[in-house]
Formats: structure tokens, C-alpha cells, sequence
């Protein structure tokens, strides 16, 4: 019992910087209603993803003919669609769909594009010319058409979709990881590592790393409902997820034809987009503010 | 460096650019895809025919010739006839371009009046609840679907107020005016065909809304960060210091400084409505650059793939181009 | 002959509302700074006496808010009167300024020129105003005053960068000149030509300066009286050889000491850091640092006590002179 | 009392767009001898930081040659440049910036341990970080702070630690308080004079201040435009300045008391740009002792006046 609390009060005298921003961090995220309503909103879109075969009230794919365009009821809260399946349920599963696409690319773009930046942008001459040229190129296509152009190629599918994504989305944060570095590599204390003698393997893993990946981490929370929209409007358009997938831009474009008449069909989909990107880019533009100290500081 | 040896670097970066994205072009549409014919006719095609359309595509040489042959095309901007309209693809993208670029004009010019406007409200009222309103508004423009909010306009907006058309650029009644740049709005006022004008201006309303407030919303975050950050800076006390009227601190000292990464921001803009407009256009039966793009798509049509992507590209590299000519133009501290 | 009084700060308090909690930037200020005179306002790092100078001029920097007192100049209270008449009537017109960072001070997309005519009276016609421009360019003798003035602040060394903003700052004649560390960011030899200009151009022009520096060098070389400020409260005021010679304060003590010159050997630092002033110490705010802390001084903030004759100083250890 | 540090014809000319050059530095000699506190003193653009950088090779030059102890290291690499990196170390002017934000106390001052491999383990790595923040006046308290949670006098300490573990003999301090307060200037420099007895170094003191330098250090050399123009002993230079420059330098810095005020001599005109430098002597252009066409022709060569004081001026 002493033992560990002995642990743990020499824990906290190594962590009491820890704890105190923890504690600031904390703080500032109370003071901005908009960033706790983001926030509240990605936690519900994450428990909504991994709770939905137990919360949603019927199954996402079985067709029930006998009940198509069914409108909003009791038993079927937000109605049914051509095929009689329940709205809210694919709705509910179309969470898991959008997540995972998110996660995916997100996780093989922001190592890929922060490893090239940091290189082109601490070796520089023809490495940094040919990686910044190369993104230059990818940047030149509107990424949603890119993204059209490699789906097409590759043939429509929800990996084909995630793959399209990608190719799209890592020069951006290399060109952010390659800025950032150009910065970081001329101050102080990389020129003090220097004159210690450390290597350049372990400075740009121990010193620039770190702060440049804390950049663009924040850039990435931003692109967050970035990355869902895009996928959303790949399925609408037939180049993305294919039926009978619970994919709300899909579900949008089956919908469609039914605008008029059953207006339901089409407009709840939709709406779980907006509300998905709108809390994503909530909780992006607050974890922007709070993370930069001078508007932080700033009151 | 003088302002013409920057011009040669940025214009051999342009023409880098253009070779790069022709290259990629080609690897999506000749190399990626395993079996592009059988894609285009299905997998129980008679062999004649499969030869017959490897011919015209080219598809039968050998891939360095393919791609010289690509090359020509596209330096000779001729891309072959598309397989789904059978006409030749340039014919087809001089017939849809204009009609994209005029919509993408008047959604433009939407985005910069109104988002610079409430950008600057929002940052001078920074915390106010004009301020609160404007960003929650233009965080819900970035959050949109535009295939989505194109359906809310057409289901309110048409059928229950009737303030839009169903579709289309012209009332099936109203001819197109003589062609001269190809946009509808510019072509009818040089006829003096006013009724036309104001036909074309009707039909571009509801696919310019929605891209309107897309674009609204990425310039008013723009404008408001960079006023915000501009009015932390040293010259903004100064000016303050020696008495300037407030709106002369704004519109003078501030704008100015601020206007830069709004510009860029309007160049980017450029892409962003490109890609919008190929999900508006698809949700309003526009008959612009977007859908062509997305119907070539579906249908698989390799040529008119290959030619209207190598079109919007080159549009965006140049509005990039431009962009950086500008920006170069407005800071007198760029030293080249 | 007593001068009279053109500034008169009268028990100011300002509140700085951070993430942190209130910083008490300024614990109760009073101040006076004579018609025509060179007042020097040292301290060190942190001590309010840039957010002094700015709350002359009413314009505090966020998140910064006067609580109270008042600031009279030529009879009025600037922090009374209504925000259109200070910027009309003060700002540029009877009070400038001038600051540490001369080429951040400058806009950067407008000509040096512009910048200057832009703060001349508007009703000058546009080429009276370019012509006044050119005059006060070369006054502060700056070679070549019409190329100047068709470029960009970019073009400028730091020091030419100082001279503009001197020069714009003098355009209207004003009475009381702010100069917030004006030679910090330059070197020596260049902040030798800016300083003995300000002196020179102060004369001409009648007008008085509030220096607001961290080096008491300075000061002692160029100023008429002193005041020392430490963690928002002012410990000493005086004319500068009283200072220099008869320091009373200990915090004043303290820093000559730590002031290099030819006649001292040896540098004595003073112990202890600035305190936080989001909880500032009780009593004097210098105690915890102070060598002859006694028990009343952890208690009580210090009365400003007269020394002698335009000699204050806020400290137990001067309560033999006269309660002021 | 050997040597330490030896310059021979130092040059770094940086390029500047087209066949265009920055002569940081234009031929410098100097030496260093053991337990020296040597100052290089100047206003910005004379060339004086980069030459501390030059010393320790973090900058390469482009020609001359420097000594370590007497041996050439001008072109040393790989291994033998990690080992000369134990001998000699920096402590940067602003501590602000010379600390990594993101890293604690104990991270930043073992950095040079783990390189050297120093230690063994992790616990003699904090015994040791521990016993150095003991030497700089700093506490086992701080061990697992970060940068900003200290104040800037505590922070330069740091980096006078980190500088000082791996046991150096040669330490470029370069401008270590012009960012500090002045009353933490005084004790920061009470505690370099103190490690400097303890541990016996030798010190490259780069200044602007040349109150600071006269207090703080044995030997000087004043720079102009990547120039040496005057270079001895503190006390004799002070006492006796020969060049135009220095005089006019010793005349402008501020003084606190009025008995020590000479008049002042004030320059005119600015400090040239080291891009494509005045031709002959770098100072002609401002001064006041000008002896006649030879100053715009001729580079003066450095010579010898008073026995150890050399002034490089077309006067003598």
C-alpha cells in the first residue's frame, strides 16, 4: 500500500508538466462550447461504429419487399428505403463503413507523407526535387476527380475507393512535413544537437519528429470530415462502395430517384454526412486552436 | 532573380507539371486497368469486335508507342472519339467546357463577395455573436455534401417553391444563343437576347447556390484567420497610434496584408469547385464538363476519361499559375 | 521654476485576463511627466512598462483591461473620454510613438512615404503632404529622402526603418513623443546616431519623450528624470543624477550593481526570479527578492515616501522622509 | 599555458545568388591559448558568430585551416569529428530557442551522454544529468520539467550544462546573456567565471557589448566586415584604443556613471552589407580618420603597435 503510493507520488513528480497541461488542455477545451460539441460528436459517431450490430433495431442488408418506402414510423424510425430495409439501421452501419475509410487512409497517408517531407525537406537538392515535384503533379488534379480517375482505373470498391484516397491526400502533408522541417532544422537547438555530435538519423527521429508530426496530426484531424466526403461523393457518383454496402453517399444515390415522393429516403443519409463531417471539423478547428499556444494564451 | 527569370522558373514548373500530369493520365488509363476492353464490352464479346475496339483505342501496340501516340493526342488535342457519344472528344469538351466554366464564374464570384465580407465582419467581431453565426455557418458550408445539399435545393427550392428550374441550361422553349465564347450569360447579351440571358441566369441559379456556399465558406475561414492574425501585427498598432479611423485600419492596413493567403485560397478554390461541379452538375442534369466526366466515367469511355481529366487538370495548374504570378504581384517583400 | 505637468497618471490599475488567471500587470501607477522634459521608465523583462506607455495612448493590448485611474493630459482624462475623440484629438495628434521592432512597425505592402503623409492632417492637399514627407524625411537625415520614400520598409536597414517611423511620428507636432525601447534591436554605433537624434529633434520640436528602456545606461545618458518600475509598481522616481548617485530603493541598488562599468570588478546578480503575477507576493512586491525584508513588508504595499526634492522612492526603509 | 584554438587565414564567403558572395568572414587569424576568456566582439554583420561556428566545425570554411591543440582539424570527418565534438562545445545566445520545446530537462542535458555513450544506464545518466544541474545552481526538481516551465535565466543555465557534460576544454559562449535580464546576466556570468575555475576552461566570449566584454574577459579582438581591425589584451585596449573603430565603438556604449563618459563619437552613415564589401579597408566608408586614397585601395595589414596589441588600420 506505501509501496505504491510512494509509486505513484514519484510518478507524478515525473509527470507533474504532463499533468498540468493535461490540465490547461482541459481547461481551454471548457471554454470553447464548439469544440465540446465536436467532440461529443466524434465520441458518438465512434460508439454509434463499434456498438452498431447491437443498437441497431433490424438488419442493415435483409430486403423486406412487402415494406418498401415505408415513411417514418415507430418501428421504422426513419423509414425504410426501395427495398424495404430499415433507414436508421443502415444509417447506424454506414457509421462503421465511413470510419473505417477514414482510419485507413489516414493511417497509411500521414506516415507516408510526413516521412517524405522530412526527407526532401532535410536532405534537400534532388531527393527534395523530385518528392516536390511528384506532389506537385498529384496536386495539380482536384482530388475528388484524382480520386474519380484512379477509382475508374482500378474499378469501383470500397478498398479501389480507400486506395484512390490516399494517392490523393499524402502530398499534402508532405509539402506541411517538408515546411515544417526547412523550419525546424534552422533553429537553435538542432545547431546545439550538431555540436554534440549526434547523428543524423537520430536527430531528425528525435528532434524534428516529434514537432513535425505534431503539426500535422493537427492538419489531419482537419481533414478528418475531409476524407469521409470524398468517399461519400465517390459511392454517389457509382465509383465508390457498391450495393448492397450501407454506404450513405451510395445510399444517397439509390435514394435519389425517390426525392420527390419520399423524401425520406435520400435527405437522412445525407444528413449523417453532414453531421459526421461537421463534428470532425469541429473538433479539427478546436484541437487547432487549443494546440496553438498563442491563440491558447491569447484568451 | 528579377520578376522574368522568376516567370521562366514558374513557367518551366508549369510545363513539369502538365508533362506529369499527362503521364499519370496515361498510366491510369492505359497501364493500371487489366483488361480495358472487356471492362468497355463485357466479357462475352465476339473477338472481332474486342479487336476491332483495341484498334481504335490503339490498345494493340506496345506501351512506349501507346503513350507517344497519347502525347501526340493530347499536344494536338485530339483525343479521339468518345465511345459513348461518338463524336470526336475535343468537339464534345469545347460543347461542355463553357458551360462549366460559366457556372463556376458566377459560383466564384458568390464565394468572393460573400465569404470575403462575413470573413472580415467575423474578425472584426471576433467573439461576438455575428462572429459565432458566420463560423458556424461556414463550418457547415465546409461539412456539405454538395450532391446532398443540390438534392435539399431541388426538393425545396423546386418542387415546393418553384423559385428554380428542374434542370438543364436552357428552357427547352429558348434556343441557344450564337455561339461566341460559349457561355450562354456572355453569348445572349452580345446577340442582345436578354430573355435568353436571364433564361441561362435562372438555370444557373440553383447549381450556383450550391457551390456558392461551399466556396463561401472555405474563403470566410480564410479571410477571418488571416485578419485575425494580420491584426496581431506590429504595422496594425502603428497604424492605430496615429489615429487612423478604424475603417481605414481595416480596409488599408489590414486587407491589404490579409489578401495574400486569401488569394491562394481563391486558387485553390479553383479545384474545389471543379470537383464540386462534377457532383452538382450530376444532381441538376447540368449539362457541363462534370457530367460528361462522370458519364465517361461510368461508361467507362477511355477517351473522353483521358480528355476531360487532361482538361481540368491544365485548368487548375494554370489557375495555380496565376495564383502565384498574383501573389508575387501584391507583396513587394517577395525578393525573387 | 517648476515645470508643469503634460501627462499625469493618477493610481493605475491594470488586469491582464489569461488562460492562466488575472495577471496584475499594473499594481497602482502614478506618474508625471513634465512639459518638455526627457522621462526615462526603466525596468526589467515583464515589469508593465510597455503596457504603461500603451495605456497612455489608450490602447492596451488584449487581453489587457484598465481597471481603474486615470491618465490627465492637458487637463483631461484620456481614459474617460469618449474612444472617437481619442483617436481624433490624442492619438497622432498630441501623443506618438515609436517602437523596439521598426521595421515590424511598418506596414509592409504601403511605400514609407504613404505611411508618412498618411499621418499628416487631412486637410493637406496630397502634394503639400508629399513635400512635408521629403522635409521630415531629411530632417532625420536620411540620404536620399525622395528614393526612400518610393520604397517598401524591406528596403530598409533597421536603423533607416527607426528614422521613418521618427519621422512619422513627429509629423504632427505631437507634445509627448513614446519611445518603447527604440534603440534594443539595433547596434551600437547605429543606436549612438537614433538616440542623439531623438535628443536633437526634441529640442526643435518642444516636445517631451517617455524613453521606456531596460537599460539604465541609457537612461543615465540621456534623460532628464527616472522612473524605476518593478512587477507593475513604480519603486522610484527622480531625477537622474539623484538615482545614480543616491539610490534608494533596494531593487534600484540592485540593479546598478548589476550593471558592468569600468569601476566595478566584480557583477552582483539579484537573487530569485521575477515573481508570477497571476499571484503576486503580498505586502512589497520586491520582498521575496529583497535583502532587508522585514516582517511588515510581506504585509503592507510600501507609501511612496519623498526623499528629497522630486526624489521618491516606495519603501519601508525610507519611511525618514516625509510620507508624499 | 599552451595554445588551444589557432586560426590561420580564416575565409567563409557564402553564396548569394549569381556568382555573388557574403563575406561573412575575409582572413581571419587568431589564437587561443588555455584558460584564456577571449573576446570577439562586434556589431551584426561583423562576421563574429559566424567565426565561433567555424571554430568548432559546425560551419565549414572556405579556406584556411584550424588547430586544436595543435592539430589540423580543418577537415576532419566521421569519427574523429564526434570525438573533437567532447573536446569543444556552444552555449547559444537565446536560450529560448536553443532547447528543444518538447523535451525534458533531463532528456536535453543527457543528449550528449547517450552519443558519447558515456553512460551505462539509465540511472547513471540521471546521477550525472543530476550532479551538472547541482553545478549550474539548478535542482533535481527540474529533471523532468520542460523548457518553458523555467524562466530564461534557469534555461541558459541548462544549456550551459548540456554543453559542460561531456567535460570540454573549449566553450564558444555566444552571447550567452544578451536575452537575459540584467540582473540575471550578472549571476549567469558569476557562474561562468566559477565553472571556469573549477573546471578549467577556456572561453570564446562573442559580445556586442563591449562593457560586458571589458569585465568579463583577458583578451579581445574587435571585428569589422568579417575583418579583425584590433586585437590584445581587454585591459590595454580599453585603456588605449588605436583604430578609428574602436574608439568610436568604446565612445558610444552606454555608461551608468557620468566620470566615465568620454565624447562620443558618433559614426555616420550604417554598417555596409557584407554582400560585395567596401573595396580596401571595410571601414573607410564611416570614417572620420580617413588617411587618404589608400583606405578605398588597400586592405591594411594587421600590425603589431604595443607589444601583444595589433591594430589593422592605414594610421600606423
Amino acid at each position: 500500500m506505501v509501496d505504491l503510493r510512494t509509486t505513484i507520488s514519484s510518478w507524478k513528480g515525473r509527470h507533474s508538466s504532463e499533468i498540468s497541461d493535461a490540465k490547461e488542455i482541459v481547461h481551454a477545451t471548457k471554454k470553447s462550447p464548439l469544440t465540446i460539441v465536436g467532440l461529443s460528436l466524434v465520441v458518438a459517431l465512434v460508439l454509434v461504429a463499434i456498438l452498431a450490430p447491437y443498437i441497431s433495431p433490424h438488419d442493415p442488408i435483409a430486403m423486406h419487399l412487402e415494406n418498401r418506402l415505408a415513411s417514418p414510423s415507430m418501428s421504422h424510425l426513419l423509414g425504410t428505403d426501395e427495398l424495404g430495409r430499415d433507414i436508421l439501421s443502415r444509417i447506424v452501419h454506414g457509421t462503421r463503413v465511413a470510419l473505417l475509410i477514414m482510419i485507413i487512409v489516414l493511417a497509411i497517408d500521414l506516415p507516408l507523407g510526413v516521412f517524405l517531407g522530412i526527407v526532401a525537406g532535410y536532405f534537400g537538392g534532388w531527393v527534395d526535387e523530385i518528392i516536390m515535384r511528384m506532389a506537385d503533379i498529384f496536386m495539380a488534379f482536384p482530388r475528388l476527380i484524382l480520386a474519380m480517375a484512379i477509382g475508374a482505373a482500378l474499378g469501383p470498391s470500397l478498398v479501389n475507393t480507400m486506395i484512390a484516397i490516399a494517392i490523393t491526400m499524402w502530398p499534402a502533408y508532405a509539402r506541411l512535413a517538408r515546411g515544417e522541417t526547412l523550419s525546424i532544422k534552422e533553429r537553435t537547438f538542432i545547431e546545439a544537437e550538431k555540436a554534440l555530435g549526434t547523428s543524423k538519423a537520430r536527430i531528425i527521429l528525435s528532434s524534428i519528429l516529434p514537432l513535425c508530426s505534431s503539426t500535422t496530426i493537427v492538419r489531419a484531424t482537419l481533414d478528418m470530415g475531409n476524407v469521409i466526403r470524398i468517399a461519400a461523393g465517390m459511392s454517389f457518383l457509382g465509383l465508390g462502395a457498391q450495393p448492397p454496402t450501407p454506404e450513405w453517399g451510395l445510399m444517397v444515390a439509390t435514394g435519389r430517384s425517390f426525392l420527390i415522393n419520399q423524401w425520406w429516403v435520400p435527405t437522412f443519409p445525407g444528413f449523417a454526412i453532414l453531421l459526421a463531417v461537421f463534428g470532425f471539423n469541429l473538433l479539427g478547428d478546436g484541437i487547432r486552436d487549443i494546440s496553438d499556444p498563442h491563440l491558447r494564451r491569447g484568451e | 532573380m528579377n520578376f522574368r527569370e522568376y516567370l521562366v522558373k514558374r513557367m518551366a514548373l508549369f510545363i513539369v507539371v502538365i508533362i506529369g500530369v499527362v503521364t499519370v493520365t496515361f498510366l491510369l488509363s492505359h497501364v493500371i486497368p487489366a483488361d480495358p476492353v472487356g471492362a468497355i464490352l463485357g466479357e462475352n464479346a465476339p473477338p472481332e469486335l474486342v479487336k476491332k475496339t483495341e484498334r481504335l483505342l490503339g490498345l494493340h501496340l506496345p506501351l512506349h508507342q501507346q503513350y507517344i501516340r497519347y502525347v501526340k493526342g493530347v499536344v494536338y488535342w485530339d483525343f479521339g472519339i468518345a465511345l459513348r457519344t461518338q463524336n470526336p472528344v475535343s468537339k464534345d469538351l469545347r460543347a461542355y467546357f463553357p458551360a462549366t466554366l460559366e457556372l463556376v464564374t458566377l459560383a466564384m464570384l458568390i464565394a468572393i463577395t460573400c465569404g470575403i465580407g462575413l470573413g472580415i465582419l467575423s474578425a472584426v467581431k471576433r467573439n461576438k455573436m455575428s462572429d459565432n453565426i458566420s463560423r458556424v455557418f461556414s463550418l457547415v458550408g465546409i461539412s456539405m455534401p454538395a450532391f446532398w445539399l443540390g438534392l435539399l435545393l431541388i426538393l425545396i427550392l423546386y418542387y415546393h417553391l418553384g423559385i428554380i428550374p428542374a434542370g438543364g441550361r436552357l428552357s427547352p422553349r429558348i434556343s441557344p444563343p450564337l455561339t461566341v465564347t460559349g457561355l450562354y450569360t456572355v453569348d445572349s447579351l452580345i446577340a442582345g437576347e436578354f430573355r435568353t440571358f436571364w433564361d441561362a441566369l435562372y438555370h444557373l441559379l440553383g447549381p450556383a447556390l450550391v457551390l456558392g456556399w461551399i466556396q463561401t465558406a472555405y474563403i470566410c475561414r480564410v479571410t477571418r484567420s488571416s485578419m485575425l492574425e494580420v491584426f496581431n501585427e506590429e504595422y496594425i498598432r502603428t497604424a492605430r497610434v496615429k489615429g487612423l479611423r478604424e475603417k481605414i485600419v481595416i480596409f488599408r492596413h489590414a486587407l491589404k496584408n490579409a489578401a495574400i493567403p486569401v488569394i491562394t485560397m481563391v486558387g485553390i478554390s479553383f479545384g474545389y469547385l471543379l470537383e464540386g461541379s462534377v457532383l452538382t452538375e450530376t444532381v441538376f442534369g447540368y449539362p457541363g464538363l462534370g457530367r460528361y466526366a462522370v458519364n465517361s466515367f461510368l461508361s467507362l469511355d477511355l477517351n473522353a476519361v483521358v480528355g476531360s481529366i487532361t482538361l481540368i487538370a491544365i485548368c487548375f495548374a494554370l489557375s495555380n499559375l496565376i495564383v502565384d504570378l498574383l501573389y508575387r504581384f501584391l507583396d513587394p517583400r517577395i525578393k525573387y | 521654476m517648476i515645470p508643469e505637468a503634460l501627462v499625469e497618471i493618477n493610481d493605475l490599475v491594470i488586469n491582464f485576463y489569461t488562460y492562466r488567471g488575472v495577471v496584475k500587470a499594473i499594481n497602482g501607477v502614478n506618474l508625471e511627466i513634465k512639459k518638455g522634459e526627457f522621462f526615462g521608465l526603466v525596468g526589467e523583462t515583464g515589469c508593465g512598462k510597455s503596457v504603461t506607455g500603451s495605456a497612455i495612448l489608450n490602447l492596451v493590448p488584449n487581453p489587457g483591461r484598465i481597471e481603474k485611474g486615470e491618465i490627465i493630459f492637458k487637463g483631461k482624462d484620456i481614459l474617460s473620454m469618449d474612444e472617437d475623440d481619442v483617436r481624433e484629438r490624442i492619438r497622432g495628434k498630441e501623443i506618438t510613438m515609436i517602437m523596439q521592432h521598426p521595421i515590424a512597425a511598418l506596414n509592409p505592402v504601403l511605400k514609407n512615404g504613404d505611411q508618412i503623409t498618411e499621418a499628416l492632417s487631412r486637410k493637406m492637399s496630397e502634394g503639400a503632404a508629399k513635400k512635408r514627407a521629403i522635409e521630415l524625411l531629411k530632417e532625420v537625415n536620411i540620404p536620399e529622402p525622395e528614393k526612400i520614400a518610393n520604397q517598401y520598409p524591406h528596403q530598409l536597414s533597421g536603423g533607416m526603418a527607426q528614422r521613418v517611423m521618427i519621422a512619422m511620428m513627429l509629423a504632427t507636432e505631437p507634445s509627448l513623443l513614446i519611445a518603447d525601447e527604440p534603440t534594443t534591436a539595433l547596434d551600437v554605433s547605429i543606436q549612438a546616431q537614433v538616440l542623439s537624434l531623438l535628443q536633437d529633434l526634441i529640442k526643435r520640436h518642444k516636445a517631451s519623450v517617455l524613453l521606456i528602456t531596460h537599460d539604465l545606461s541609457i537612461v543615465a545618458e540621456t534623460c532628464d528624470r527616472v522612473g524605476v518600475m518593478y512587477a507593475g509598481d513604480i519603486v522610484e522616481v527622480g531625477e537622474v543624477d539623484q538615482i545614480i548617485n543616491n539610490p534608494r530603493h533596494p531593487y534600484t541598488v540592485g540593479l546598478m550593481r548589476a550593471i558592468p562599468s569600468d569601476s566595478r570588478k566584480e557583477l552582483v546578480g539579484i537573487r530569485g526570479s521575477v515573481p508570477d503575477l497571476v499571484n503576486p507576493p503580498p505586502g512589497c512586491r520586491f520582498h521575496p527578492r529583497c535583502d532587508y525584508t522585514r516582517d511588515i513588508c510581506k504585509e503592507r504595499k510600501p507609501k511612496t515616501m519623498q526623499m528629497e526634492s522630486n526624489h521618491t522612492a516606495a519603501c519601508f526603509l525610507c519611511e525618514g522622509g516625509r510620507s508624499g | 599555458m599552451g595554445e588551444i584554438v589557432r586560426l590561420e587565414h580564416i575565409k567563409k564567403h557564402f553564396p548569394w545568388k549569381k556568382r555573388r558572395y557574403v563575406k561573412a568572414i575575409d582572413g581571419v587569424s587568431l589564437l587561443i591559448n588555455k584558460r584564456d576568456i577571449f573576446a570577439l566582439a562586434g556589431e551584426s554583420g561583423s562576421g563574429k558568430t559566424t567565426l565561433g561556428r567555424v571554430m568548432l566545425r559546425l560551419i565549414d570554411p572556405t579556406s584556411g585551416a584550424i588547430f586544436y591543440e595543435g592539430a589540423d582539424i580543418t577537415n576532419i570527418k566521421t569519427e574523429k569529428e564526434i570525438e573533437l565534438r567532447r573536446k569543444m562545445q556552444i552555449v547559444f545566445q537565446d536560450p529560448y530557442s536553443s532547447l528543444h520545446p518538447r523535451k525534458k530537462i533531463k532528456a536535453i542535458i543527457g543528449s550528449g551522454l547517450k552519443t558519447h555513450h558515456l553512460v551505462k544506464s539509465e540511472k547513471e545518466l540521471v546521477e550525472k544529468v543530476e550532479e551538472f544541474l547541482n553545478l549550474v545552481g539548478m535542482g533535481k526538481e527540474h529533471l523532468y520539467r520542460y523548457p518553458h516551465e523555467l524562466s530564461g535565466g534557469q534555461r541558459q543555465r541548462v544549456a550551459i550544462a548540456r554543453a559542460l557534460i561531456l567535460n570540454p576544454g573549449f566553450v564558444v559562449l555566444d552571447e550567452p546573456t544578451s536575452s537575459l535580464d540584467v540582473s540575471v546576466q550578472a549571476e549567469v556570468l558569476n557562474l561562468l567565471e566559477r565553472l571556469r575555475e573549477n573546471l578549467n576552461l577556456t572561453y570564446l566570449f562573442i559580445t556586442h557589448d563591449l562593457s560586458l566584454a571589458r569585465l568579463f574577459t583577458e583578451k579581445i579582438a574587435v571585428m569589422y566586415l568579417g575583418k579583425m581591425t584590433e586585437y590584445g589584451e581587454t585591459e590595454d585596449i580599453f585603456k588605449n584604443p588605436m583604430h578609428p573603430y574602436t574608439k568610436a565603438l568604446v565612445s558610444v556604449t552606454p555608461k551608468l556613471d557620468p566620470k566615465e563618459r568620454t565624447k562620443k563619437i558618433i559614426l555616420k552613415g550604417e554598417i555596409p552589407s557584407p554582400i560585395d564589401p567596401p573595396l580596401g579597408c571595410g571601414f573607410h566608408t564611416r570614417c572620420i580618420e580617413k588617411v587618404g586614397r589608400i583606405c578605398e585601395r588597400e586592405s591594411p595589414q594587421s600590425k603589431e603597435m604595443e607589444e601583444g596589441h595589433f591594430v589593422a588600420c592605414h594610421l600606423y
